[in-house]
């Protein structure tokens, strides 16, 4: 039953970022990639990961697309519609394919198929996931963990201060 | 009844009437403003009059040319600071040499008094624009470009303000139909920008 | 076997939950027009049914039978799933909510974490709705509403970790249990009055109701729905609105249960529970002007931010005292 | 004439890169616009940048209509441009054609005429505190508001038989002496009047959104003021203490004691405070009325047909909204050479480039609010 979830989710964020990248349309796209963003979200809650489930929707569909929206609108879309989109990039773009298609191979082929049973199918039923987290973050991972929040508050400050700028000038 | 009344105004601005029976038998309403008028413009003003010789219904007829000096000063100057453009018109005389009347109802909040200026124009003759002197001339200049047809030189904005920009003709002008099809005239939108 | 008859029983669940929503939903709207009817002196629905209790029904009907505009220039496959985008995620979130110690479609123990993350979700209807509008009105509502609704989510989320410090659990189920002896909303009052504001602002009530403020921006996103799209979008606001103040029963006033003296089944508890919030969303409705853009944003990060910041520290502080 | 939108100063420009500007169209069907005034904004984010309004959908030639009917006849039609206070628009009128003539109105005239001019200025005033408090959300206070206005306007239809357009005074007088009714209804509404004020109050004048809405926003001066040609409540919340009451009495008002309220700092508050200092200083002036009311004729003897001598008259009352005055020429015959109404609503909405700009949208709302226009006058 799971492995269909799996197959529909795993699908479906296929499908939707195929469709994102080729829409001309700012906005549609941007709403597609919220739909992957679901679609991964599902994946992660049939591994088991539903605190990352829910932080991915909270954050990354919730917020910052938000923001990506936001910005987007305020933008022209209907000239950007009518703006050339493909740029004369085939050369680049079929190395970078057949480079990632290489990889791809080589990663799969470490792979074992058939039943992934390492995998814990469960659906709310361990009770240790998010406390598990939480203790890893905060003990062994403390360091890092605040290394990308430093990073993150830097950059954020960076950003206040370009904008101000532009708003004193 | 009248005679229980008690004046607790903190107004500033009742004294003017107090020096005035004295002298004011004898001179003309706004004889004072015209001193002052004169002393800075000699022969600016044209014509005084005063309906049945009221203080309020002071009117001075003043030049073309010098009506913005004439404002400026009389908005400046200390004993008259008439600071509120109270009321901006015209007047259509289709009979008379010059036949529009243009009139600037100032009041001085200061000194409480009222003073009239009229300007005489032919037709077509452009006014000059007292919207540099009282911002509140901006619209009212509009509205009589709009009724009347006369243009303000230096106007900031002179469009249409009441009527639609593709309106034929001037409706307060007197010779403008009051029923049938004439006054119905259309023209094509035209988009005039003055001051591009 | 087993397994179909738990998806036909979360079935069953699921339809009796979404349909009581959408009636109770029509019905606090009636109830709101006649509180405030009342503060403002007049009578409100009076006509449909005895003191227009049928209003409700005939305004629902009216709606489905109204013409649906799809304004030319509107971007067509947004404009319609705008609405369903609103309304999906206001309605999902049921899915977690506890409504007594029984009665609830399921339990997860990232409950509160889930309820926050849909009810996230929300914004994206209002912003593809005032996007695909292509109109003026309902672009800058949209604007206001994500500039809004985001911030707002944040002091939403802080003020709820104080309660949950407490609590130890993301389980709203646990969560109530915690508070048998003694609700939060007394050990965290800061916390209440951010979480209460925050609520307010979330589901675009007054003061804060700029993305729709109709003396403004005509009526913000939905300027250009009608029937019933814009039908869609009234019953989520309702719907969240009756989300959030769940979350704020269970976090802070001991969500179904009651003192032990009077003795009231647990869902009684939480509908009068839930009938106060509600009359008090509807009481600030009838009594508070509106803040302006700027004023929201200041009272949000300078105000409400470090209020809650200090809550978090304090709770944390006074937890590794005494507990 | 129809079906051409008027050009406008203000067009929105398409561009790819860089800060656009955002110009939106605000009216004529817009809830706050207060009738039919089209403003357009050019926006920066929210931060007006630019404004112009574009007026005249209510325009009526009711000047020109002056032109070409009797004196008497004018009377209803003053009624059509300020409909909210629409006695107002009568006594000036009948009070400017009156200065033609040297008639003796009688006193119980002038008292009527006083107080019905401040039933019209709380008429008035109370759809303004309605409509600006919706404008800046808070609903109820609408509600509350129209309770009382509708017993003013049951107190006009008790008096003269109309309760919008009242059709009150006439040349030299009254039409006929208002009946007793009216009288004592009327000092049942003064009785109860003052708390209801306070409960208006209740709701706004400590309110903190309302403060944080209306305190330092649509700031003018004195001196801006004057220069806009601003008049009534906009020039004394600048605190500037002038009211033509006082200035140039006329009816009863040389008789009647009341204070002149002024503000501050010029800002949306101010303004508020001082028309609700307003309502109140009417409630006394119309006490001060009921008490000295003396009895007599409220007629006095005029012509059969009113010839006013060949001349031209500037006179101007203390509308509810500012000066409201009527120029007129006369040639000496029974219809008017020219009628100007002198409009306070065009002149005061004259200024509110100068108020919203640098102000945000949600300001311009309340900013057309605080000015107090009503288009009837605005566009005759």
């Amino acid at each position: 039953m799971e492995i269909y979830f799996f197959y529909m989710f795993a699908g479906g964020m296929i499908l939707t970022s195929l469709l994102m990248i080729t829409r001309a349309n700012v906005i549609h796209a941007a709403l597609l990639l919220v739909l992957t963003f679901f679609f991964l979200a599902g994946v992660f809650v049939l591994a088991g990961a539903e605190f990352l489930a829910a932080v991915q929707i909270l954050l990354y569909a919730g917020g910052i697309m938000v923001l990506y929206l936001f910005s987007i609108m305020l933008m022209n879309v209907e000239v950007a519609v009518r703006m050339r989109q493909w740029h004369r990039q085939g050369v680049v773009v079929l190395v970078a394919a057949v480079l990632l298609g290489l990889e791809i191979w080589a990663v799969l082929g470490e792979v074992e198929f058939g039943a992934p049973k390492q995998w814990e199918w469960s659906l709310g039923a361990t009770p240790g996931n998010v406390e598990a987290l939480g203790a890893v973050l905060y003990t062994k991972f403390l360091f890092p963990f605040e290394v990308a929040s430093i990073l993150l508050l830097a950059s954020m400050i960076g950003a206040i201060v370009l904008a101000k700028r532009t708003i004193e000038r | 009844m009248p005679d229980e009344v008690e004046e607790n105004s903190e107004q500033t601005n009742d004294a003017p009437d107090a020096d005035e029976p004295a002298e004011a038998v004898k001179t003309p309403p706004g004889e004072d403003l015209k001193e002052v008028v004169e002393s800075a413009f000699p022969g600016a003003v044209l014509e005084q009059s005063a309906y049945q010789d009221d203080e309020d219904e002071a009117t001075f007829v003043v030049g073309l040319d010098s009506i913005v000096d004439v404002s400026t000063h009389l908005r400046d100057h200390g004993d008259t600071l008439f600071k509120l453009l109270t009321d901006l018109t015209a007047v259509h005389y289709p009979e008379a040499e010059n036949p529009f009347e243009v009139l600037y109802q100032l009041y001085s909040i200061e000194h409480n008094r009222r003073l009239r200026l009229k300007v005489r124009i032919k037709e077509g003759q452009a006014m000059p624009t007292v919207s540099s002197v009282w911002s509140s001339a901006d619209w009212m200049e509009r509205e009589i470009y709009d009724l009347f047809g006369i243009e303000f030189e230096g106007h900031p904005d002179l469009r249409r303000i009441l009527l639609p920009d593709n309106w034929g003709s001037h409706p307060m002008r007197k010779d403008y139909p009051l029923e049938g099809r004439g006054e119905r005239i259309y023209t094509k939108p035209k988009r005039k920008e003055i001051g591009d | 076997m087993d397994m179909a008859l738990e998806v036909a029983v979360a079935a069953i669940k699921i339809f009796i939950v979404v349909n009581v929503v959408q009636l109770v939903v029509a019905y606090m709207i009636y109830v709101e027009r006649k509180v405030i009817a009342h503060a403002q002196l007049r009578l409100g629905p009076m006509r449909v049914g005895w003191h227009g209790l049928l209003q409700p029904i005939a305004d629902g009907l009216k709606l489905f039978f109204k013409e649906d505009i799809i304004p030319d220039k509107a971007d067509r496959v947004v404009f319609v799933l705008a609405p369903v985008m609103v309304l999906v995620p206001a309605l999902v979130v049921y899915a977690v909510l506890p409504f007594s110690a029984t009665f609830y479609i399921t339990q997860i123990n990232i409950g509160l974490f889930f309820v926050l993350a849909i009810s996230s979700l929300g914004v994206f209807g209002v912003v593809m709705a005032g996007w695909a509008s292509n109109s003026k009105y309902s672009l800058l509502g949209a604007l206001r509403s994500a500039a809004q609704m985001l911030s707002y989510e944040i002091f939403l989320g802080f003020s709820v970790i104080g309660p949950l410090m407490l609590a130890g659990s993301l389980n709203l189920q646990e969560i109530v249990h915690a508070q048998r002896d003694v609700w939060f909303v007394f050990y965290q009052p800061l916390a209440f009055i951010v979480f209460f504001v925050a609520a307010l602002a979330e589901t675009n009530r007054v003061p804060f109701d700029l993305p729709e403020a109709e003396t403004e921006l005509v009526a913000g996103f939905h300027t250009e729905y009608s029937g019933m799209k814009f039908a869609f979008f009234f019953l989520a606001e309702y719907a969240s609105m009756m989300v959030i103040s769940t979350i704020g029963i269970v976090l802070f006033f001991g969500g179904w249960e009651g003192p032990d003296f009077i003795p009231l089944p647990g869902f009684v508890w939480y509908c009068l529970k839930l009938g106060a919030f509600m009359f008090v969303f509807i009481w600030l409705r009838a009594t508070l002007p509106r803040y302006r853009y700027d004023q929201l944003m200041r009272v949000g990060w300078k105000f409400m931010f470090p209020l809650v910041m200090l809550n978090i520290f304090l709770t944390g502080f006074l937890k590794y005292l005494f507990l | 004439m129809v079906g051409v939108a008027n050009t406008s100063r203000i067009e929105q420009q398409s561009t790819l890169h860089g800060t656009e500007e955002l110009v939106i169209n605000m009216g004529p069907q817009h809830p706050s616009t207060h009738g039919v005034l089209r403003v357009i904004l050019k926006l920066d984010g929210e931060t007006v940048n630019d404004l112009d309004c574009d007026i005249g959908y209510l325009h009526r030639g009711t000047e020109k209509i002056g032109e070409n009917i009797t004196y008497t006849m004018f009377i209803p039609y003053t009624d059509r441009l300020d409909y909210i206070a629409a006695p107002s628009n009568n006594l000036a009128w009948v009070t400017a054609v009156e200065k033609f003539f040297d008639w003796e109105i009688p006193m119980r005239a002038q008292y009527i005429r006083s107080m019905v001019g401040e039933l019209s200025r709380i008429a008035s005033h109370l759809l303004w505190l309605a409509t600006h408090a919706l404008d800046i959300g808070a609903m109820t206070v609408f509600l509350w508001c129209f309770r009382e206005r509708e017993m003013v306007l049951d107190l006009f239809e008790t008096a003269f038989g109309g309760r919008l357009t009242v059709n009150a005074f006439r040349l030299g007088g009254l039409h006929e002496d208002v009946p007793d009714k009216f009288l004592q209804l009327t000092q049942e509404f003064i009785d109860i009047f003052p708390s209801r004020i306070d409960d208006y109050e209740t709701l706004l004048t400590n309110n903190r959104i309302w403060l944080q809405r209306t305190r330092d926003v649509g700031i003018i001066s004195a001196e801006d003021a004057m220069d806009l040609g601003l008049t009534g409540p906009i020039i004394r919340g600048s605190g500037v203490r002038w009211d033509l009451r006082r200035a140039k009495p006329y009816a009863a008002y040389p008789y009647l004691d009341f204070v002149v309220p002024v503000g501050e700092n010029g800002d949306i508050y101010d303004r508020y405070l001082v028309r609700i200092e307003e309502l109140r200083q009417s409630t006394r002036i119309i006490q001060q009325c009921l008490d000295q009311l003396p009895g007599g004729p409220v007629t006095c003897k005029t012509p059969r047909t009113i010839k006013p001598p060949e001349g031209e008259i500037y006179h101007s009352i203390e509308n509810p909204k500012g000066e409201f005055g009527f120029y007129i020429v006369s040639d000496g015959t029974t219809t008017p050479y020219r009628v100007r109404i002198r409009p306070p609503s065009f002149i005061n909405l004259g200024g509110l480039k100068k108020l919203c700009i640098g102000q945000l949208v949600a300001d311009v709302v309340a900013i057309i609010g605080s000015i107090d226009i009503v288009l009837g006058e605005c566009d005759r």
